[in-house]
């Protein structure tokens, strides 16, 4: 696997086109346990990102990521806008200055991401947010790096859908939905299903890179 | 969707463009960015007061600029926090110098974009400070979770907090009473109706025709219980109850009481819930200091209504009684 | 009908309980009558004035009571006018010797049972003047009809007189500047939604989800119009165009304006159409010398707004300034 | 005909009883050009002076009919309150200190109740009040006074109806309806009904008395 600026930004925007596809139904998940804005705003936020980030391709790919999480910090709002801009950011930091990136930057920015949205959010796995989607994906590509990024990206995408789904299980600890108590369980978390919706595309996208 | 408005994705920037041309004599916008300040700020020497959140709460927040009260509202997107960037503009441009205190509602999103802008404020050297109101007893507290909500009690910090700051207090000061204001308040709301965000163009949840929400937040979140409908005087009852339990108050204690309607309630309404808080009180053996009754901390065209209570000390009352003078909150 | 009460039938009863519970700084109530009365009334050698009407337009009237504006308001049931002997009784319990003015909405039921308690009062002694307000261009004014109907502009008349009064003004004096307030003064209404008048149960009218009402009045009487739901500005125009044509207000002039909520609109739109009422003005070079934004005679829970224009000259605009400390209107 | 205090009383509660009644009725026509509550406020005045005049038996025709006129005007408010109510004082001044009302006094004091209402309201025949019944009513009286009660009470229901009827057909000009200028077409007067009621209602209390 080798990502240049171009396929990076071609992933964001296809990132950013299945956020739109999913805009009704992330917000409809937020309507039960929150307050009925998460596909609004993710949406807004990755116009927003994708008019930002056309043209950037002769960027570094540590730049345009740094980019994208500006640009969700400075346009999203909410929760999901500052957590969401601290990964990206975070994980542009991981990579600064690299024009491309291998399976190994990959991993390293994942962690990043992951680290940013902890430290922002100060969750842990378990707590129905976003982290339960993305540390099971974040530790199956480290557990699968020998394997190679076909089958890791593939665990960690299975990993972000079960935990997407065990979200339903839980009471929410963080976020709007923990006032809610008792009441949040049966829910999916809306944080957890963008996650998901995120890391398949990005894999989707990769994967089909690698065919070609 | 029956709303007075022309385009529901500009409708924060014409919402505040009505405002500022409704009360140039109290505030001003600031170019390119969601943010009302003082007419005259920043006010040298004076400790700034800044506040904010989502849209769709009016007055709140931008409503209460001016003198005796905040300095600054940043408008978010409807229901939505604002961002870093917005929230440091406001900074920059109230900081007369003395600091910044930044109120803050308990919501993750709130919290998390406040604190960012803090941050880079204090990068570039002002004097930050914050506090975080959490007085919506409705929501268990619990050390697992992120706490409590912050609802309509918020104004009381404004008034409080804002009064201090004019009566030249220090960030330290003013973040002291701020503190004490937020540890003796204690808010409980609850809805008949949902509303619409208007990006949204639908009602934030459904409900029976015979049904109430419990505990409802200010964002069309729901509430921690569903009933059938109840009388006003035992929804008082109910809320009140949670109310006192709380802090606790006690015989004896001194109150400020804020009856909040949430947007699609009418006054009558709100007086004959203020007719049953003022009667507990009195069975209580607790002395009203002074009433607010009207909207405050809205959550767009909702029908229902918030309660609060604050616990008065002789500092506190002063504060309170200081004049104030803001577009929504006049007191002489 | 969900609606935060208790009783259908004791609303008004209740609802002043509740007001003078808040406020016993500014109002008490007549035992046995449904009259808020300012707490330090009769005020001798004040002219003073009372008004009143139908319940259900909350703050109207009763929380104009106080320094600068209203001495009593008189509470009749929800959208009827109170009885002679109810008016009767706020006229006796605040005239200081310097005579009372009656403000009296133009409506057939009002103007009767005021003239008839001012007769009673007149029997007894105490000089009593009257004056009728009719800023509602929505009706067509006709010498065979009963004239226009009297909505927000009422609360003009209640700041300009009250300041008269209070400054010292004789009852001749505080009687021609009101008049001067309804002559210069027009407003006009539109409803999205009907409201529910409790004892009745269902709406006064029905609605479709696609359709607004214009010129609607205040008791959920049917207005001059139904259209499609316009966008705010398209209505906006179209109030405004009524309301300029009619006195004329022309390029030089200088106005207050007040967008009044009619009870289930948030504060939110209201901003929206004032951000065009003033463009509007602008445009036309009126310029606006103080604008109001809010619930000031409202119609329970009912979506929609008014816009009024008040034509000022210097004496106008000096009363408008005053200061004044009521419930539901302060200004510093 | 010969009317005492006792049958007065019976006639004002049967009133009330058929105001009661038609409580809905009255509203739903005053829904239609008016506020909604024309009902509502005649069934509230009626109960009201129920109460008052039980047990005024005793009392002369004059006082009672006053009682009548002041707790209308006491407890009614808007504009049906001061109109009814003026009609009964002045109908009850017209006949004061007599304690059996003949045919004549009959005549005397509707003549009263319609000067009265005149007076008040300010309203001519045509302008969708309650005078369009009342008046027709009045003359009908007047017209058929030699050919005994029974005829002329006919008539006179016969005249309220028809010109209660008419309401429908012209334009208010006096109260609350006529701010809807041509949009009052077409809808019955609600004060003009409630006034038909009334008179129907005396009229088979006097008849029946008759026949007795
Ligand atoms: N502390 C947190 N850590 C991680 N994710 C969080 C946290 N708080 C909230 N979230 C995520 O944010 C999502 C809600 O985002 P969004 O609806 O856009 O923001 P808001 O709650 O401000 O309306 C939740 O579903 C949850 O996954
Ligand atoms: N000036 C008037 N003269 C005679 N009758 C009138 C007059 N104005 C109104 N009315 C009658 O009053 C009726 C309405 O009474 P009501 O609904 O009880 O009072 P309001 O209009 O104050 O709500 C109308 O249907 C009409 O018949
Ligand atoms: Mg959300
Ligand atoms: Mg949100
Ligand atoms: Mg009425
Ligand atoms: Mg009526």
């Amino acid at each position: 696997m080798a990502v240049d600026s171009a396929k990076l930004v071609e992933i964001i925007k296809a990132i950013s086109e299945k956020i739109t596809e999913n805009k009704e139904y992330l917000t409809q998940l937020d309507s039960a346990i929150g307050d009925a804005d998460h596909g609004i705003n993710m949406s807004k936020g990755f116009r927003a990102v994708v008019e930002k980030i056309s043209g950037m391709e002769g960027k570094d790919c540590g730049t345009i990521l740094k980019t994208v999480g500006m640009t969700l910090i400075s346009t999203v709002g909410g929760a999901s806008g500052p957590l969401y801009g601290t990964a990206f950011m975070k994980a542009g930091q991981a990579v600064t200055g690299k024009s491309h990136l291998d399976f190994n930057d990959l991993i390293t920015l994942m962690e990043a991401a992951l680290e940013g949205i902890k430290y922002r959010g100060k969750a842990e796995k378990g707590e129905k947010t976003i982290v339960d989607a993305l540390e099971p994906a974040v530790e199956a590509l480290k557990r699968h790096r020998e394997e190679g990024v076909e089958v890791a990206l593939r665990e960690a995408v299975e990993e972000a859908k079960k935990g997407m789904e065990y979200t339903k299980d839980i009471i929410a600890k963080k976020g709007r939905a923990s006032y809610l108590g008792e009441r949040s369980l049966g829910h999916q978390d809306p944080g957890a299903t963008s996650c998901y919706i995120m890391l398949e595309t990005m894999a989707a996208q990769l994967l089909d890179g690698k065919k070609s | 969707m029956k709303k007075l408005i022309n385009n529901p994705e500009v409708v924060v920037e014409e919402m505040l463009e009505g405002m500022v041309r409704a009360f140039p004599q109290y505030v001003r916008k600031l170019e390119g960015y969601n943010v009302i300040v003082r007419a005259d700020a920043p006010v040298k020497g004076k400790v700034a007061l800044v506040s904010g959140g989502g849209s769709g709460h009016e007055p709140s927040h931008a409503g209460y600029v001016g003198k005796g009260m905040l300095d600054a509202g940043v408008a978010g997107a409807v229901f939505t926090s604002p961002t870093p960037d917005q929230i440091f503009e406001a900074i920059k441009a109230v900081d007369g110098g003395a600091g910044v205190l930044l109120i803050i509602k308990n919501y993750t999103g709130d919290v998390m974009n406040f604190e960012m802008a803090g941050d880079m404020a204090r990068d570039e050297g002002i004097e930050v400070a914050s506090v975080i109101v959490n007085d919506d007893v409705a929501v268990e507290n619990s050390t697992y979770t992120v706490g409590r909500r912050g609802i309509a009690g918020t104004v009381f910090v404004h008034k409080i907090a804002g009064a201090k700051a004019q009566a030249g207090g220090t960030l330290e000061e003013v973040k002291a009473v701020a503190e004490k204001v937020i540890k003796n308040v204690r808010s409980m709301g609850m809805a008949l109706t949902p509303c619409i965000v208007p990006a949204a163009g639908k009602p934030t949840f459904t409900i029976g025709d015979d049904e109430m929400e419990i505990g409802m937040g200010i964002h069309g979140e729901p509430g921690t219980m569903r009933t059938n409908i109840m009388k006003a005087d035992e929804i008082v009852d109910h809320l009140m109850s949670k109310i006192l339990a709380d802090l606790p108050f006690e015989s004896g204690a001194e109150v400020a009481v804020m009856v909040n309607g949430l947007g699609g309630t009418p006054l009558m309404e709100l007086f004959i819930l203020n007719r049953r808080v003022s009667q507990i009180l009195d069975e209580k053996g607790i002395k009203v200091y002074r009433t607010y009754v009207g909207e405050f901390m809205t959550s767009l065209e909702m029908a229902g209504a918030s309660i609060t209570l604050l616990k008065l000390d002789d500092e506190l009352k002063s504060l309170l009684d200081a004049p104030a003078d803001t577009p929504a909150f006049k007191q002489l």
